[in-house]
């Protein structure tokens, strides 16, 4: 090769004609550069918006992210008050913790500067270090992009005009495989055990059923709820109102899964095999319990495993108070309860059918012959609708209605139905009776998002045909010329804003009387428990107010302390979880007052 | 005889292609023996993903290879979705195409500056590194990220397209086009860079696969090999480029190699801009703390600047992987051949030769 | 003779003095890891930093500043420690990316240190990972601004309490086959 | 199946060959499975008859809970473009596996990697014994019984300033008074 190659000796020297050019340097400090619109930097976080979840401090590989407490923020339900700090000592701004919030509170900024002498100022908790960084949001993720599964997997369930045929049920349950899929969303966060009265370990169990173990699933919800397969089906769950997923999307189908697990277990010697409870050595101690409703065998239950004698009184001949004969068969079938208190019998616990307390055994015995007393009674008597002619035939409350359809025995309900209340029990009562063919029509005070009823029950019976009508005060039942109901008047009412900030009142509208024509009027506006076995020796210490048992503390001690309450007559919210969680708490109140311990 | 003498270079040294050592017997100049020295930038990240997730993995995954981020991303993704069988959208493998070309761009501009550097000819780095910025710019817009993009995840890409990108992109590569006909004036042009170049660093033919040469060395001596045409992934093979090979297995084959291989993945660009499908880019994994692959593995080779990278992922039917094990064409390249090569060459061409076989001495000890 | 600029008072030959060392800070070309890679576009014409004095030194003696860029395997760590011995004063450390604050996203990995300032003393920490060569120039001009201040003084901190960074070296470093420089 | 025709047929020859399990995984990927006493004459069978001239891979898998690594041997044939996977399983005792750096060269990387990384010997490989590790006296730490974080914890420095940190869900049954039951705690989020 020619050394004297001019051509590649002059060529470089053609740069010289960049000379004149602009440079294209950035004049770093002086001028800044457009960060991109996705840039991935220093965190901020919607303090308002994040429900501390702590998804973003699980996904983070360096574990840079902690949930913290801050000043200003307080747990309540549906937040566990924490939120998180990154420490930018360790994170590598990958945004994993932004695809993966459930809410959508947490976001990168555009900012990225942050240039200090001293290595422990790195601690940086977004939206209180940079509370101004609302308007700079660049990397976000919106609920399309977002790893967490806001999409429920659908519950199969018989069509609305298939169902009305019959009382089969109407949710058939999930699959193991959509049961999986279910279970996968959930982040395990813990925010639903916290609002559930029971605190069930749901995180857990979900686990398990994603991992594929079901029968694990199964004893970790027994650890404390024997009643799972009615919570399955029928449970208030307020867990899933506060589920993290909910905030975006639709919350995990926390009933259901619970409801598949039970799946596994569909006879009593099955579920004694797969929870395999420890029953602890006899200790001496004698309960008895009165009602053998889900308070009543729950506490009976755990207390049986504590090594405790137990024995219920109850005034019926079968076990299971309301969730026996209370709740229509298409929700919840009656073997189910059967099965339940079979198992609990086998592990020891001693039911006395059709023995009343205050009529066959008094209370006073029972003081005297048990170390301590569950008193778990539940309401019995419904609420008087208070209006003309309601004590005429076709006139009925709608939990002796329910009871009389579960027990098989048939009532004529006749064309047109009118139900009176927003709860559960009225819809029980509706959908009930458009099973029989009639044309039910729901007279709810208020507007429908203030039905205490679950929502999924409102769309079922809208589903089934039944009307709601909304905003009316009924104020007389009309008698026929047979002396039977012929129709129901009511008022239309408008909400009035409450001046003291509580929820809107409906207040009648004068001259807007309305009368329906119905055959049957079912009365759901409420139960109240019946006090007349207790004798007036014990009302002075134990504390009756307003038709509630008064219980003085967490483990649902009586003013008496040798006696216990648990159950709708003693907590506000009157749902089988509650009772279950009465009965729970009261197992070891019992033992911490027997044993010590 | 001259007496033999033991030399170090590294790993601090301003030619060294990284943090590594080579340790070189020499008499007088010439090298008669030479070592490879790693392990000075050794994060076990084999031993970290052991500990994470399968997408908790994906983001430390890219620091593999610092100069070139992306073939990490794109072949764990691939080898997770081979495991679990989890579809692609097409869009999403046309998108990952242009992602792995702007990610061989860039990587090449900065292996322009290494290896004009290295033979003192500073200036093409200033520009093409200065030029380089243009592609980190897009890869800015594109991902959110200059440098780790962290975008190509097991199921497709993380984001779409942003608005006004594509335009972007076109305007960009033809202004880099035109750029590199200055570069090639200043460097492929020059006499210097020529005589450096030539006859330097020699890679046999006959023994390069076997010796385990992949990449633009191994086209270098006339073998064309390139796995995006033996094992077409993402949209290559709906893309039309050719697979430029030279003859010699010198520096200089290598460099004209790589200096064809540009302008083929400008075209590449190009055309898959052109041709891509609207929808879906994103088969969604379902939530990442509870995402179990079925057990199972698979080994994936990219294409990746350097040559071909490897991933052999091992799945027990858990959330987390039980063995994911690279190899990225540095760990012979780097070690082997790079001792067989340097023997009987100057102490000078040490960095020269390490800058043309594109070692990145992260990539052998991970 | 004094003088007074930003609240600082100081002689004004030290003045002179920091005046010229914060323009000339040559950086020592060792990528000790991945944030190695934002060097040269800092260094080259788009960020050009040359523009603050900032350039590459081939060896520790001609250099200034040591850019730690990232995470430290321990494997490197001794030869930092040995680089950053063997250069002169003044001197200063700039640590580059979370990984040297905190371990960053190594930091349960068994071959890497998780705190810098335990082994070498730092004058400034850049956040990031990696940091984008305007976070990098920003670090710069925060040295800069320390020197000015004459606040810069970490190389001292590290002979007065050599013993203690001794301890945590070779707390890390098992088998210390160096030799001990006399600055 | 036509078009894994090259597949199978170098699977089928490898079985009459050396007696041994094997599928075809997918287009261009052969799988074997062979004792480790095989192993070096089904490399040099596939090397020298079917011109697997190219060794891609070695790597191991650590089955701790079996007590076996496995070995998987990765090469490729230039004239087919396909590879061919070796396994074969040794014991995780006094691990020994043999030296194949004769046939390719570049195995010797692997091998010290290996040597340094599960402890398997070699016997005849030369080279320094540390590669990548530098005065490493712990076990080799790519076995699975190594915990890299209690290592990592127990060696360098952790920057205090972060003990105030909670775990979610310890806090919400802190302020619920919920009692996880020992069995169950293994289904909790991972922390």
């Amino acid at each position: 090769m020619n050394f004297f190659d001019l051509k590649g000796l002059l060529q470089p020297l053609g740069a010289v004609k960049q000379l004149g050019k602009k440079p294209h340097t950035i004049n770093y400090p002086y001028e800044t550069k457009r960060t991109a619109d996705r840039y991935r930097g220093l965190h901020y976080n919607d303090l308002e918006v994040c429900i501390g979840c702590g998804n973003c401090s699980t996904i983070c590989q360096n574990a840079a992210i902690d949930m913290i407490n801050i000043d200003g923020i307080t747990a309540k339900n549906g937040d566990s008050g924490l939120r998180p700090r990154v420490d930018n000592g360790r994170c590598c701004w990958c945004a994993l913790c932004v695809e993966v919030c459930p809410t959508g509170s947490l976001s990168l900024t555009k900012d990225y500067i942050y240039v200090t002498p001293d290595a422990n100022a790195f601690l940086w908790t977004p939206g209180v270090s940079n509370p101004d960084a609302k308007n700079n949001i660049s990397f976000t993720s919106d609920t399309n992009l977002s790893l967490s599964m806001y999409q429920r997997v659908p519950m199969r369930e018989l069509d609305g005009m298939e169902r009305v045929k019959s009382f089969a049920e109407v949710v058939l349950g999930y699959s193991e495989e959509e049961a999986r899929a279910e279970a996968q969303r959930c982040i395990s966060c813990g925010l639903c055990s916290n609002v559930c009265p029971d605190h069930m370990h749901i995180p857990e169990y979900i686990n398990a059923i994603a991992q594929g173990n079901d029968n694990d699933a199964l004893k970790i919800i027994y650890d404390n709820n024997p009643f799972p397969e009615m919570c399955g089906k029928v449970c208030t769950r307020r867990c899933e109102d506060v589920c993290a997923i909910q905030v975006r999307g639709e919350a995990v189908a926390i009933r259901w899964l619970k409801r598949y697990a039970t799946e596994t277990a569909p006879t009593a010697q099955k579920i004694k095999d797969i929870v395999n409870p420890i029953i602890a050595e006899p200790n001496g101690k004698t309960v008895g319990i009165i009602g053998a409703g889900p308070a009543g065998l729950t506490a009976a239950y755990y207390l049986a495993l504590r090594g405790f004698d137990v024995t219920i009184y109850e005034a019926q001949s079968y076990a299971g108070g309301m969730t026996m004969f209370g709740i229509p068969k298409y929700r919840f079938p009656l073997d189910s309860v059967k099965k339940q208190v079979e198992y609990m019998e086998s592990i020891g616990v001693k039911i006395k059918y059709n023995t009343k307390v205050g009529r066959d055994i008094s209370f006073e015995e029972m003081h005297t012959a048990y170390d301590a007393i569950f008193v778990g009674i539940g309401f019995q008597k419904a609420w008087t609708l208070g209006i003309e002619n309601e004590d005429i035939p076709g006139c009925i409350a709608a939990v002796d209605y329910l009871n009389i359809i579960n027990r098989g025995d048939s009532f004529d309900v006749g064309k047109k139905v009118a139900v009176i209340g927003g709860g559960n029990v009225a819809i029980d009562g509706a959908r009930v009776s458009a099973r029989y063919g009639a044309e039910v029509t729901i007279l709810y005070r208020r507007r429908i998002s203030e039905m205490p009823a679950d929502w999924e029950e409102i769309e079922g019976a809208e589903h089934e045909g039944v009307h709601i009508a909304i905003q009316t005060i009924p104020t007389r039942i009309i008698k026929g010329e047979n002396g039977k109901v012929s129709g129901i008047e009511y008022l239309k009412a408008e909400m009035i804003a409450d001046e003291n900030g509580g929820r809107p009142r409906p207040v009648a509208i004068e001259g807007s009387e309305t009368i329906l024509e119905c055959d049957t009027v079912i009365g759901a506006i409420g139960q109240e428990a019946d006090y007349s076995w207790l004798p007036e020796s014990f009302k002075a210490k134990i504390e009756i107010k307003r038709g509630m048992m008064i219980v003085t503390n967490e483990f649902n001690q009586t003013g008496d302390p040798k006696v216990f309450a648990g159950g709708d007559a003693v907590n506000k919210t009157a749902d089988a979880i509650s009772a279950i969680a009465d009965g729970y708490m009261a197992v070891k109140g019992i033992s911490k007052f027997l044993l010590g311990n | 005889m001259e007496k033999e003498t033991t030399l170090y270079i590294g790993p601090q040294h301003p030619g060294i292609t990284g943090n590594m050592m080579v340790k070189l017997k020499v008499t007088g100049d010439t090298i008669s023996s030479a070592s490879t020295h790693v392990g000075y930038l050794h994060r076990a990240f084999e031993k970290l993903i052991e500990r994470r997730n399968w997408l908790q993995s994906f983001t430390i995954l890219c620091r593999f290879c610092v100069p070139e981020p992306d073939p990490m991303e794109l072949t764990y993704a691939r080898a997770v979705e081979e495991i679990e069988g989890r579809e692609v959208p097409e869009r999403a493998e046309y998108i990952r195409t242009i992602v792995m070309e702007l990610a061989r761009i860039q990587s090449f501009m900065l292996w322009y500056g290494g290896q004009s550097g290295s033979s003192g000819l500073y200036l093409v780095g200033q520009w093409s590194v200065g030029d380089r910025n243009y592609i980190l710019d897009l890869f800015e817009d594109l991902t959110g990220g200059r440098v780790y993009h962290m975008y190509i995840w097991p199921g497709g890409v993380r984001r779409d397209l942003p608005e006004g990108w594509k335009d972007k992109a076109l305007k960009t590569m033809d202004y880099l086009e035109k750029r590199l006909d200055e570069y090639d004036k200043l460097m492929f042009d020059s006499t210097i860079f020529q005589k450096r170049a030539q006859g330097v660093g020699i890679i046999p033919k006959d023994k390069a696969i076997e010796w385990g040469v992949v990449g633009a060395p191994l086209r270098g001596t006339g073998i064309k090999h390139d796995v995006r045409i033996d094992e077409p992934y993402c949209a290559y093979d709906k893309l039309n480029f050719i697979v430029p090979t030279q003859e010699g297995g010198d520096v200089w084959a290598r460099a004209l190699v790589r200096r064809q291989e540009i302008r083929q993945s400008i075209s590449i660009i190009r055309q898959a801009l052109d041709k891509m499908p609207a929808g879906e880019f994103y088969n969604k994994i379902p939530n990442p703390m509870k995402w179990s692959i079925p057990a199972g593995s698979a080994w994936v080779k990219t294409e990746s600047v350097r040559g071909e990278v490897g991933f052999y992922v091992e799945s027990d039917g858990s959330n987390k992987p039980r063995r994911v094990h690279v190899k990225g064409a540095a760990y012979t390249h780097g070690v082997t051949v790079l001792e067989k090569i340097l023997v009987g060459q100057n102490i000078a061409d040490v960095s020269f030769i390490l800058n043309s076989l594109g070692v990145c001495p992260p990539e052998i000890e991970r | 003779m004094t003088i007074t600029e930003n609240n600082i008072k100081q002689p004004i030959g030290e003045y002179i003095q920091n005046w010229a060392r914060k323009h000339s800070l040559f950086v020592l070309a060792y990528g000790t890891g991945c944030g190695a890679i934002e060097i040269p576009p800092t260094m080259t014409s788009r960020y050009d930093a040359e523009r603050f004095g900032i350039r590459g030194a081939a060896t520790p003696r001609q250099a200034d500043v040591l850019l730690i860029t990232g995470y430290l395997a321990t494997k490197s760590l001794k030869r930092v420690i040995r680089v950053y011995e063997q250069m002169q004063d003044p001197k200063y450390v700039i640590a580059f990316g979370s990984c040297t604050i905190n371990g960053g996203m190594y930091y349960d990995s068994y071959n890497t240190i998780n705190a810098l300032d335990r082994y070498i003393p730092v004058d400034v920490y850049i956040n990031g990972c990696m940091p984008r060569p305007e976070a990098v120039i920003s670090g710069f001009v925060e040295l800069q601004k320390q020197i000015a201040s004459g606040n810069a003084y970490n190389a001292t901190k590290y002979k007065e309490n050599l013993e203690w960074y001794r301890e945590n070296q070779k707390k890390i470093i098992k088998n210390w086959r160096m030799p001990d420089y006399n600055w | 199946m036509d078009n894994l025709q090259i597949e199978n047929n170098i699977l089928e020859t490898i079985k009459t060959a050396f007696k041994v399990e094997g599928k075809v995984v997918r287009e261009k990927r052969v799988e074997i499975t062979a004792h480790k006493q095989l192993i070096s004459s089904i490399l040099l069978f596939a090397k020298n008859q079917h011109n697997y001239i190219h060794l891609n891979h070695i790597t191991c898998v650590d089955w701790i809970e079996d007590g076996e690594f496995e070995i998987n041997y990765i090469i490729w044939s230039p004239t087919t473009k396909n590879t061919l996977i070796i396994k074969t399983r040794i014991s995780r005792e006094n691990a020994q596996m043999e030296n194949i750096d004769n046939i390719w060269d570049q195995a010797n990387t692997y091998e010290r990697e290996m040597r340094e990384m599960y402890g398997i010997e070699f016997p005849g490989l030369i080279g320094e014994h540390e590669f990548i590790l530098e005065d490493w006296d712990e076990m080799p730490p790519m076995r699975r019984d190594f915990d890299t974080l209690e290592y990592a914890t127990k060696t360098f420095y952790q920057r205090p300033g972060r003990e105030d940190a909670k775990d979610v869900r310890e806090e919400l049954t802190k302020q619920s008074g919920e009692e996880i039951p020992e069995f169950a705690k293994k289904y909790s989020r991972e922390k």
